[in-house]
């Protein structure tokens, strides 16, 4: 393995200095339980939007602070749920009167930890919510079983949430918002190479030369099916084709198109997926109305793509086009 | 004989120790299934726990496992994190002020533990989690508290039940934690947490002994 | 070779299909030759600011070309310098009244065509310039060589010239802020993995589990060495210490740090690298004042970083902090 | 016997042959010391050429030398593109409205296409580039033509010395072009550019045979 980094123990840490000196007008790092705030919360008039999750995935969450969107980020370990002191010390930190949204991906550990430490809020006498988000439509939704994971549909709640909590919507509203987000937006991704976990020190799985990994999780968890790898315009097809027929989208609705790299595909290949994506989804009649290109929620140095669809309205668009200032996403300020 | 806060310390040490040995187990197994942080994170948990325990040690059973709880909640994360603390919260619970812990006391709180992971986790036996270890070393514990066993048969008892309900994972299809995303293609592996339920239980009896 | 792609041959139109589908409202993109143009361009009282090279350096320069930053992007083969009437008819295309610069990377092929169409376009009666950037302290500047290679630098001078353009400045006066900037700007970058060029099929060249190679260039040539992998914290230094020797940037110097993703590298990493470049900095007295931190000029999935420093006055720092909206950088609009 | 636009048309179709059948070579001379585009580059112009030359064959030699240099200008780019068409332009200049080209006109036109690249690329004998193989071909052929040899003869001892020009550049730290990166590291490398100006004139004198 070879990264730049000094010890896995401390790659966290020392990444969140980075970027607490490369953003400092945006935010503010505290270590010990390491948590990314907005520089100068808890704003007044407003709900605070909170999320997190185990790091590797930048720049969520961390990089998604800021105005018009999320308020704290509670980064874990590489690929690792916080731990609830965490997430309840950002919740201290940022939540104000209007109470906090929490917004947890759906993977057991984060639900646990991000259940306990909003029954601690709780118990201060803290308004908290959660809104769980669980749009990857490679694993079979049930009650059964983990449920879907939460992927690629998280970028765009925490924009929209987040922009919603900025215009001073309460907890109610943005609760039903959220949820009503996580209600209409899909994913699936795909991985032509394994990230390394630093204190592993291996690809945490191995693909042949010819080989993908068909509904990849963003921790390098395996999907749907291993296959052979396929030209662009049959793989993309695929990944459209596995979104749009999960909710399903339907000719004639408007959608957002989130074509993201899971980190190491070259943005070259990354463009030309999307493109061949708003050419499948408009042969389809849908219309593609706002789009987000690049890496947003990544695993580490995996090669791969995922894409998202969020069925829009007018409201949702709004809300996607307020003004946002993050180290990642930034527009209208 | 019956244990004193001072022996679960030692039993703690003890699986810190196991933990450390079996680092690289825990993460390969979870990287086959899962991630690939499981022996991360519970030796980072375990390596807190015992530095904790290196300032003070509590005064009973109850509330050295108590420590033991918060130290994980705080130190593990993932899914590990919250389901080894609910665990050791409960069985502190269990044992409540008692001074010192019988065979009868360690069955109590194991089955109070092992409870406690079902209610946090919701898995069943047959999900292939660490439920398929707890559940039936719970059941022998049980049973061999009710032959009037002492503390150290107990834990051998329960350990080898673990160990059993462990293997047992390699051929079921996961419905929990991340294995559950693998559907078929998850059967042939040993379930991580599964196999730190063992790991640990076997650490206890050993230091029981 | 593991690619989301097609065919080898039209990798870069149909990744600029995706690039036009994603950012219509910034810019249009035109086929054979390929070129990438500011929507609306000829904008009116400006000089254009025209810049282009090989692809697979995504997101320059096609993601720099939009408001206070490129008027046009000529995007040549993977790795391969446009050819002269590419360069001719995006300079046809964006040129207005007042001139045209081109910013050129020092490199033979880059040199070679972009000459050819200055001279074309002023056998037109076109006022176009040339200024060559060539930051790369990895290489021997010598004349009697091929120079040093325009790399990082190439980013930060095309966002203030781009600025100085956008506020009505005279091709007279941009070519002498372009000369002041390549006068003040270095760079350095080290690779860990290599690029896989897609008509090649493997990658560039070949490195040890263990090594690096130091000084890589954006087209995975080789650099000053090869050397066992480091820490973070050695590696920075290095890199840092190279930099700062050459230009030589000195204690009260105020600067621009740019942190560079060379594609591959995880964010992760990337910010913990760029905390570290700020510590060593600050040690040496020097103050920075501006950070860009990111992938923006790339080699592929190449992992690796580079690291470049920019002397900042008041002048400077004005420019750098001007709006700009293009598909990779976006900020005041 | 002097060759007429249709026998320069034909040696261009062989040179594109030739180009294809080394362009993974040239690819891999090209990944050793510099980005790896070489052979990819050269194909893609030549390919360009062939079917420029599909359309209509101009009247005279200078004319299809003419186009073949703008279809490489505006197909090849990187170095290789303004370098080769730089050649082919100032060979046709050199060539003029000459019906016809013998062995005194190859070399007369090799000589300008020589210096046209010297002129613009700066670099000269031993810098490790095509200038390697070019300009020990270009004295070849003028000392075959001086002695009255054909235009097979011509090229065929222009194409011995710049083989032999090529080899040369194994042993040289380059000076100029992307290997000039390289200082000391680069030797023990044949230039690309040096190998494909050989393969080229080798291309040109099997045509004229
Ligand atoms: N719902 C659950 N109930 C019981 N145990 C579970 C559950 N989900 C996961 N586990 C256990 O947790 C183990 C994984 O722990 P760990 O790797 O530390 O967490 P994560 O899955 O968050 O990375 C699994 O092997 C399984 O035994
Ligand atoms: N200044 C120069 N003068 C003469 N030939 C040069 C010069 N620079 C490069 N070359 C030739 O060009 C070849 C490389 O061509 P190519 O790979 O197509 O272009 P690039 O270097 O832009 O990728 C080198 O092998 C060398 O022979
Ligand atoms: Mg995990
Ligand atoms: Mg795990
Ligand atoms: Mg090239
Ligand atoms: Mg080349």
């Amino acid at each position: 393995m070879k990264k730049i980094i000094n010890d896995p123990a401390t790659v966290v840490a020392e990444s969140l200095r980075g970027l607490a000196a490369a953003h400092g007008d945006i935010l503010d790092v505290r270590d010990e339980p390491a948590v990314v705030l907005r520089a100068g919360a808890p704003v007044g008039g407003k709900v605070a939007v909170i999320s997190g999750g185990g790091s590797g995935h930048e720049p969520l969450h961390g990089g998604f602070v800021g105005r018009g969107m999320l308020d704290a980020a509670v980064p874990g370990a590489v690929f690792t749920s916080p731990t609830p002191d965490a997430v309840q010390s950002a919740i201290q930190a940022v939540t104000g009167d209007k109470g906090a949204l929490l917004i947890v991906k759906n993977y057991t550990g984060d639900v646990l930890n991000f259940e306990t430490a909003a029954e601690l809020a709780a118990a201060e006498g803290r308004d908290v919510r959660s809104v769980v988000i669980d749009d990857d439509v490679a694993v079979a939704d049930s009650t059964f079983t983990a449920g879907r994971r939460g992927v690629g549909g998280t970028v765009l709640l925490e924009k929209l949430v987040g922009a919603a909590a900025e215009r001073g919507d309460s907890l109610d509203e943005l609760e039903s918002l959220a949820r009503r987000v996580v209600g209409q937006v899909r994913s699936i991704g795909v991985a032509l190479t394994a990230p390394t976990v630093p204190h592993v020190g291996e690809p945490s799985f191995a693909l042949g030369p010819d080989e993908i990994e068909f509904g990849i999780g963003i921790h390098g968890e395996p999907g749907r099916e291993r296959m052979t790898a396929e030209p662009a315009d049959a793989l993309v097809e695929r990944l459209v084709a596995a979104v749009v027929e999960d909710l399903p989208f339907e000719r004639g609705d408007d959608v957002l198109l989130f074509t993201n790299s899971m980190g190491g595909t070259p943005m070259l290949e990354l463009y030309l997926a999307h493109g061949i994506a708003e050419r499948r989804l408009a042969e389809r009649g849908i219309g593609v109305r706002r789009r987000l290109v690049g890496p947003y929620i990544t695993s580490l140095e995996m090669q791969g793509i995922s894409i998202t669809l969020l069925k829009l309205d007018d409201e949702l668009t709004r809300l996607w086009d307020d003004p946002v200032h993050t180290a990642a996403l930034r527009w209208g300020v | 004989m019956a244990c004193t806060a001072k022996d679960v310390a030692a039993a703690l040490r003890t699986a810190a120790e196991k933990v450390a040995e079996h680092r690289v187990e825990l993460v390969e197994l979870d990287r086959a299934i899962g991630d690939g942080d499981h022996g991360e994170n519970l030796h980072r948990g375990f390596t807190a726990v015992v530095s904790t325990l290196d300032q003070a040690v509590p005064e009973t059973p109850g509330a050295v496992l108590k420590l033991a709880a918060t130290t994980l909640i705080s130190k593990v994360g993932g899914a590990a994190g919250p389901l080894y603390g609910t665990a050791f919260l409960r069985a502190a619970t269990a044992l409540g002020d008692r001074a010192t812990m019988d065979g009868a006391g360690v069955a109590e709180a194991l089955r109070a533990a092992v409870d406690g992971v079902r209610a946090r986790g919701k898995a069943e036996v047959g999900d292939a989690t660490m439920i398929d270890a707890l559940e039936p070393a719970a059941k022998a514990a049980a049973d061999s508290a009710r032959d009037g066993d002492d503390v150290a048969v107990v834990l051998t008892s329960a350990a080898a039940a673990a160990d059993g309900g462990a293997q047992s994972t390699v051929d079921m299809v996961a419905r929990k934690g991340r294995a559950s995303y693998l559907g078929e293609r998850g059967v042939g592996h040993l379930d991580p947490g599964a196999r730190s339920s063992a790991l640990l239980l076997r650490a206890f009896a050993e230091a029981a002994r």
